[in-house]
């Protein structure tokens, strides 16, 4: 075939949010059948054009081209009509709803005219997952399932829209190597039943095992279009970022002293009252790097909420901060003993969207290092420290009192990121530091992580990516289902093999 | 004295009070639950049943007839479900406002315009208005309970009863239903799930206000026949506490609004003994907040706390 | 600006005219303009009461005005502007706004000599000599109709259904009770509220609730405002005969044969056209204006269509009650009486 | 100035584009909202066959045309500020706080009580007055704090059933048990608690009118809320609790003490405002005075985009309107509900998000521009 066979070509597309230039007159091919990755920094512009393709965003100019045929989309529905289905950065789900409610919504089957065709939508859905073999539990509600399964949903509700485009933006942040390679086994399955499907992804690895053609995107433009064979990881992170980057953390030989915080048999309830932490004995060393890694949902929320005194614990548990007895404390307690807390959810704990860069910036400091008088806020020191994170973390933003929900998610990050790091911490707990941001910047990060350690603070890393808490950790445990396994020191296991621990493979050994 | 508060509280006038009384408040919850569950913030239920209310006895006392009466009032409601639509959805106003402004200046809207059309204060009573009257089931007649608490009573109670059903059914069984609740949990993934959700917001308004409007009808036809300042009493408040507490499963809504009747019918039996009315009034409010209570002892952890 | 009268009160010509239209021939030097300040909302039926005198004077050739001041910071300001406006009559109702009318007096009659001043239905104490005030009692009319509720009854049982607890409230209460025991010793009397000033559904229900708990109750008379109006439509519904208040309301139900009225209309009327002939010296600063002095607690077209034994001894008790031959405030209800 | 921040935004102020639009923003949102207001007064009073001109004329002489004028509008300026401060305070930390009119209402009474049945030297008195009233009303609003805090019940319907709970209960007390009970016929006024004393009286701020030292004290309440919150770090993790309270948690604000002071601080200015206005206006406590100043209270903080300085003003500019309705109908026959309705519907033109719409069609006509010239180059 000389001439490659389009589904979707998309023609000089340009988009921009008052004086910024989102999408700036973006061409792209997209062949039928293909896995196509698009690859960028945080805040290139990559979420944005697929948001076009969907509707949920109208580009300012540039024409959508389907099947060969121009179509102009009336609204989101139109767009899914025509075949095109998101599986979103953002779940895009309803947490009261059960699976099949969840499924259904927006395009059930109908009977009598008005009435849900239970049986009908039952019934086509069981085609898919039987075709694609997904497993779902259709009647439990979205709120209590595991993120790994809710991927799947979200899959499923594509395929059950009738997508032959199916959009997946970073869908395997949240996986475990198993789970990846699942969701990489369904996406072979999908292109060799002639779907297409768009991945966009920050992990270079994964692109290159999956993608049949990755386009790079930067500033808003593109800046290549490459296939899988033609380059290395490190060229085509050069390619996005604009230098060469390292994707792989320098660590340095320290000695590690007493132990700065001490677990013993920890045990947490969640809020509906579930033991999901179930007896955690744990110690981090002065100037030790703890990774725990496990698959969504396996205690180790509860874990963390409760070292933070988010979560009271259960009684007999005990919490030790440098001998202190720290299980009741309270986080105010805990930050001005010298606990610092990078939270998962960024803009759900870590900053307030409403608030100004520099309120965002001081809080939790504010408690710890105060202001020289009890009662007023000190402004000079608040724009010293705020000015010292956007230098040293070098946050993109205008002024430190624009709202910080007008920065880009790596951005934002940064600003969390850099309030705690910046604080002299002696015990940090960082949660997924690099969640759905850009290699460059989780370069930056993973340093500043190392080179805190080797000054001597401690460092629980609590990640969800498991290569993080590879290259990063000194000390690797595993949580499964509330409990805690030895994953090994630094570089013993192999990633498989950590792997399997999350998935309970290993669980006698503990 | 106990004895016979339990007497009255227990006979069979009491519970056709309560049937009655629940009626105007149902309507009004079955209306609004679709709003709430969509999401939106919304306590214009008093200025709907006002304005409903005059205009009720306006298309009555124009035509002689409660049906056109009902109609104008379907048409005032839906008027002012369309100016807090127009303020919410396309001005984008903080709604909370909307319908404070809404609600206070329902009062004087419809008493400056009783002055103007009717020429008097306080009440407007006229032959010309004529309410629906009683249905009269033979059926019923020879079950004497049965009886006493549900024959004689005009088409709109046993409507509102229907309603229940029916918003039963359009919440759990139909795509309406479920697309709205979606809305309410998650609007940005109806909108990419290809709803218009617009749309479905501005339906479940409409619908907030015409069953709110029927309410107020209910008021003014239902045999008194008269429209008077302010007459609603706070009723469209009873509207909005019964659906955020029955979180807008019309099932549980109609058991908070047989609670808000009941004890609407109490305050009417236990005036007959010497308690203060005052402390009988409260009894409703009281009550609210007790069935929260109850409801929230389960959340209740020995500490303050404030989940999040 | 207050809405005038009930479109269906109609009651200059007919509520029994005593004292009414002859003085106001007389010729005067003043002129025939009044207002009317009042510190509750012209919604009352009370007021209505009121301004129906208004209207009366209205009809015959008067300028009237009414200023309801609902704020208590603007009720010297009223009086002060009224009296600025040329009004040198003025009807004031509420003791609130009366006390100010005392704190402000000296400086006031200073500016305004020549302004007179009725206090509507006050109780309140003054030495001024430019104000008179007149209390209407509730309780003689009250009284008046318990008296012909008990002896239409057939099974001398009788209903009361009010709105709230208030002391004032209790006055038509017992003022009924005294009246029907009065005239039937033995006669029960059933006591219901609604609880609600403004909601003629709870006057329904409470109809209902009467109906069903004291099913001998075969008159029921109400005093509950607003609320009444449900009262009357539920008797009319139940074939219950009843008894309005306030205001004539033979209109507001068919089942309406008897009104309490406190005449304050034409005491409105009577006292405007005394003052319009120089005779406001005679006022004195307290005035009653109960059955003695001239008020009728009924409508003469209720009383007319009264069984023709029951009208004579509506007669008998109102000549009784003017003679003071009948004490109204007989045995226990002697602590209701008032010391004017 | 001293710190950068501020430097920072000085040097930005003028240039800065954002800052320019803002005005533009203020400028329509004020100038439709006042424009419609005056529309459909006009219209209102004409319907009611007077002219809109003597009307408005009346209102200005009523809210400013001589001392006792100016003194009404002053008069009433005062609560609006204090039941609009609780406001602000509560909703500004996301507390829907809706109960403010029974809180004021408890205050009120408490305040009617004191000042008629104890006695002591005036400043004491006055002093003991308001203090005590605050307290009520904090109290009255410790309970739908403690079902938020102790079994996450929402505040907005509990606060909201307070209110009638308030007003009856301090009507069964007026009523019954200060009257006497039911068979007593001792007081003139059944509605109302006795007369205060003379020394429970607030001063006069200007004398002979009816401005009260209310005045002075809820404009110390006014500046010291937006001290509070641009200044303290109280305010700051108040305002961030109300933002996000998982943020406020994560970052060791005490979210539920702050949540707690919430409640507290705006039940307290909600009773100190009942307990002033009964020993400055009414000089006794009055069933059912509060009735609509909750809502009142809540419709002015959002005016005032919950700006505690803007608030005073919009709270002038209310009182003006109320004090000049009373001029109005006594001058000219137009129905003074006429003014309650224009003022709500001023309310409804505020609320509209002029910024929202200002900044699409900006960005609108930015594209459309752009499209243009994208043509011309083609
Ligand atoms: N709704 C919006 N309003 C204003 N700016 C926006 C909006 N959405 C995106 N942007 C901006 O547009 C730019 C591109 O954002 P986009 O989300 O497309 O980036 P991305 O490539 O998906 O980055 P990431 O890898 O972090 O997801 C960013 O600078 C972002 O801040
Ligand atoms: N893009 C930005 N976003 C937020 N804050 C910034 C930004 N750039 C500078 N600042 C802060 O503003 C302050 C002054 O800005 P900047 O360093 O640009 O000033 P300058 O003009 O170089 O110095 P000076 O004002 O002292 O002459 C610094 O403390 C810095 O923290
Ligand atoms: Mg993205
Ligand atoms: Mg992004």
């Amino acid at each position: 075939m000389d001439k490659p066979d389009y589904i979707l070509q998309m023609k000089e597309i340009r988009k921009t949010f008052g004086p910024l230039v989102a999408n700036d007159n973006i061409s792209l091919n997209i062949e039928r059948g293909t896995v196509h990755a698009i690859v960028g920094e945080n805040g290139a512009g990559k979420s944005t054009l697929m948001n076009i393709l969907t509707d949920i965003y109208k580009a300012d100019s540039g024409d959508i081209i389907l099947n060969g045929k121009k179509v102009v989309f009336k609204n989101s529905l139109d767009a899914a009509r025509h075949g095109i289905g998101m599986i979103y950065q953002e779940f895009m789900l309803y947490p009261e709803l059960s699976v099949y409610d969840n499924l259904i919504l927006g395009f059930e089957e109908k009977k009598l005219g008005v009435f849900i065709d239970k049986k009908a939508c039952k019934k086509k859905i069981e085609q898919i997952c039987r075709d694609y073999s997904f497993d779902l539990p259709m009647k439990t509600l979205v709120k209590d399932l595991p993120v790994a399964i809710l991927q799947q949903v979200e899959i499923v509700k594509a395929l059950y829209r009738g997508a032959d485009i199916i959009i997946m933006d970073e869908p395997t942040s949240v996986l475990t190597p198993q789970g990846i390679q699942g969701l990489f086994r369904a996406m072979r399955n999908l292109v060799s039943s002639g779907k297409t499907i768009i991945f966009i992804s920050h992990k270079l690895k994964e692109v290159f095992e999956i993608a049949d053609r990755i386009t790079v995107m930067k500033d808003g433009k593109i800046s290549g279009e490459v296939l899988p064979g033609e380059v290395t990881e490190n060229q085509l992170a050069s390619m996005m970022v604009g230098r060469d980057v390292i994707l792989q953390a320098n660590k340095v030989e320290v000695d590690f002293g007493e132990p700065v915080l001490s677990v013993k048999n920890l045990q947490v309830k969640d809020k509906d009252g579930v033991l999901r932490v179930k007896g955690v004995d744990l110690d981090v060393r002065r100037g030790e790097i703890v990774g725990l890694a496990g698959v969504a949902g396996s205690g180790q929320q509860q874990l963390v909420e409760a070292l933070f005194g988010l979560r009271a614990p259960e009684t007999g548990s005990a919490v030790y901060f440098e001998d202190t007895d720290i299980t009741r404390a309270t986080p105010r307690q805990r930050r001005c003993m010298g606990i610092g807390y990078v939270p998962q959810d960024r803009l759900g704990a870590g900053a307030n969207g409403q608030s100004s860069i520099w309120e965002t910036a001081i809080m939790g400091y504010h408690v710890a290092h105060g202001f020289k008088s009890r009662f007023l806020l000190n402004f000079r020191q608040i724009e010293e420290f705020t000015g010292r994170i956007v230098d040293n973390f070098a946050v993109k933003c205008q002024k430190t009192s624009d709202k910080i929900r007008s920065l880009s998610g790596g951005n934002i990050q940064k600003v969390v990121v850099g309030r705690e790091f910046l604080q002299d911490n002696k015990l940090l707990i960082i949660e997924d530091p690099t969640r759905g941001i850009d290699v460059g910047a989780i370069e930056f990060i993973w340093k500043k992580i190392i080179d805190l350690a080797a000054g001597g603070v401690s460092v629980l890393l609590i990640s969800h990516e498991l290569n993080e808490v590879m290259q990063l950790a000194d000390t690797i445990k595993v949580v499964y289902e509330g409990q805690l396994y030895d994953g090994g020191a630094h570089g013993e296991l192999t990633e498989e093999e950590i792997g399997l621990i999350m998935m309970g493979g290993k669980s006698d050994e503990k | 004295m106990l004895k016979s508060i339990l007497e009255l509280a227990l006979t069979a006038s009491t519970f056709a009070a309560t049937f009655r009384l629940a009626c105007p408040i149902l309507f009004g919850a079955m209306g609004g639950c679709f709003n709430h569950t969509s999401g939106c913030v919304n306590i214009a239920y008093e200025a709907v049943m006002l304005y409903s209310c005059f205009f009720s006895i306006l298309g009555s006392y124009l035509t002689g007839s409660p049906w056109v009466g009902l109609l104008c009032g379907i048409g005032i409601g839906l008027l002012i479900s369309v100016v807090f639509g127009l303020m919410a959805f396309v001005f984008k106003a903080n709604t909370l406002i909307v319908g404070i402004a809404l609600n206070s200046s329902a009062w004087a809207v419809t008493t400056l315009l009783m002055v103007i059309i009717f020429n008097v204060r306080g009440s407007v009573y006229n032959e010309r208005i004529v309410s629906f009257s009683p249905i009269h089931f033979k059926l019923l007649e020879k079950i004497p309970l049965l009886d006493s608490i549900f024959n004689n009573n005009i088409i709109l109670v046993y409507l509102s009863f229907v309603m229940v059903v029916a918003a039963f059914v359009v919440m759990y069984k139909t795509p309406f239903g479920l697309r709205i609740r979606g809305i309410g949990q998650n609007a940005q993934a109806a909108y990419t799930a290809g709803i218009d959700v617009e749309k479905y917001r501005w339906i479940s308004l409409l619908l907030m206000g015409t069953f709110t409007a029927v309410s107020g009808t209910f008021l003014t036809l239902s045999g008194i026949s008269m429209f008077s300042e302010n007459m609603t009493a706070g009723r469209g408040f009873l509207c909005m506490c019964s659906i955020a507490i029955g979180k807008g499963n019309p099932l549980k809504i109609l058991l908070v609004a047989l609670l808000f009747a009941y004890s609407q019918a109490l305050v009417l039996v236990l005036g007959t003994l010497s308690i203060p009315t005052q402390i009988i009034s409260m009894i409703p409010y009281v009550a609210v907040i007790l069935v929260l209570f109850f409801n929230g002892l389960k959340n209740f952890k020995g500490t303050a706390d404030i989940e999040v | 600006a207050c809405g005038s009268s009930d479109s269906s009160g109609s009651a200059a010509g007919s509520s029994s005219g005593a004292g009414a239209s002859g003085t106001s021939a007389a010729v005067s030097d003043k002129e025939k303009k009044t207002c009317l300040i009042s510190d509750s909302s012209m919604a009352a039926d009370f007021d209505q009461v009121i301004w129906r005198g208004f209207t009366m004077l209205e009809a015959n050739g008067w300028e009237v005005k009414c200023i309801e001041a609902l704020d208590k910071a603007e009720y010297e300001e009223d009086i002060y502007a009224m009296a600025a406006a040329g009004y040198k009559l003025i009807y004031i109702k509420g003791d609130a706004i009366a006390s100010v009318l005392i704190d402000i007096a000296d400086e006031f009659h200073a500016m305004y000599p020549d302004v007179y001043f009725i206090l509507v239905d006050s109780y309140i104490e003054h030495d001024l000599d430019f104000a008179t005030a007149v209390p209407v009692d509730p309780y003689e009319s009250s009284f008046m109709g318990g008296y012909v509720a008990a002896l239409m009854s057939q099974t001398k049982e009788v209903g009361w259904i009010g709105h709230m607890d208030t002391v004032n409230l209790a006055r038509f209460r017992n003022g009924f009770i005294a009246g029907a025991q009065y005239a039937v010793p033995e006669c029960k009397v059933a006591v219901g509220f609604t609880g609600d000033f403004y909601d003629p559904i709870k006057g329904q229900e409470a109809t209902y609730a009467m109906h069903e708990n004291s099913p001998n109750v075969d008159i029921i008379a109400h005093a509950a405002y607003i609320s009444g109006n449900g009262v009357l439509s539920a008797c009319s519904e139940l074939g219950i005969p009843c008894i309005g208040c306030d205001a004539w309301q033979g209109d507001k139900g068919d089942t309406v044969f008897w009104s309490t009225l406190k005449s304050v209309d034409l005491m409105v009327f009577n006292t405007a056209n005394r003052w319009l002939n120089n005779e406001e010296s005679s006022f004195g600063p307290k005035m009653s204006f109960n059955i003695a002095a001239g008020s009728v607690p009924y409508d003469t077209r209720d009383l007319s269509a009264l069984p023709q034994d029951v009208q004579d001894k509506v007669q008998e008790l109102m000549e009784g009650i003017k003679s003071g031959s009948i004490d109204v405030f007989y045995g226990d209800y002697a602590e209701y009486k008032l010391d004017y | 100035m001293k710190n950068k921040l501020f430097s920072f935004r000085v040097k930005k102020l003028g240039k800065d584009l954002a800052q320019n639009d803002r005005l533009i923003i203020n400028a329509l949102k004020y100038g439709i909202s006042i424009v419609l207001f005056l529309l459909c007064g006009s219209v209102l009073i004409l319907l009611q066959g007077q002219s809109p001109i003597a009307a408005l004329e009346a209102i200005f002489q009523g809210a400013f045309g001589n001392k006792m004028a100016i003194g009404n509008t002053l008069r009433w300026t005062a609560p609006c500020i204090m039941t609009g401060a609780a406001a602000i305070v509560a909703f500004k930390a996301g507390v829907s706080n809706l109960g403010i009119a029974g809180q004021v209402t408890i205050g009120g009474f408490l305040a009617g009580l004191i000042g008629a049945f104890y006695e002591l030297p005036p400043l004491a008195h006055i002093t003991l007055i308001i203090v005590v009233a605050g307290v009520a009303g904090l109290l009255w609003s410790v309970v739908p704090a403690i079902l938020r805090l102790f079994f996450n019940i929402n505040e907005f319907i509990t606060s909201l059933m307070l209110n009638y709970v308030a007003n009856f209960l301090t009507q069964y007390l007026t009523q019954q048990v200060l009257a006497g009970g039911l068979d007593s016929w001792g007081y003139v006024n059944m509605e109302a608690t006795p007369t205060v004393l003379s020394s429970a009286v607030l001063p006069d701020l200007i004398h002979g009118t009816s401005a009260t030292l209310a005045v002075p004290i809820a404009l110390i309440v006014a500046i010291a809320i937006a001290f509070l919150y641009k200044y303290t770090i109280q305010g700051y993790e108040l305002k961030q609790v109300g933002e996000n309270l998982k943020f406020a948690k994560v970052g060791g604000v005490k979210v539920v003490k702050q949540f707690l002071i919430i409640f507290l601080l705006s039940g307290f200015i909600s009773g100190m405002c009942g307990g002033i206005e009964v020993i400055g206006t009414y000089k006794k406590f009055n069933t059912g005075f509060a009735d609509t100043m909750g809502w009142d209270g809540i419709s002015i903080a959002r005016i005032a985009e919950l700006n505690p300085i803007a608030l005073i003003f919009v709270s002038f500019i209310w009182a003006a309107l109320k004090a000049g309705a009373m001029q109005m109908e006594r001058v000219i026959s137009v129905n003074r509900l006429t003014v309650q309705i224009v003022q709500y519907l001023f309310v409804l033109f505020v609320s509209v998000d002029y910024e929202g719409i200002y900044l699409r069609a900006k960005e609108r006509r930015a594209k459309k521009q752009y499209r243009k010239e994208m043509e011309s180059v083609a």
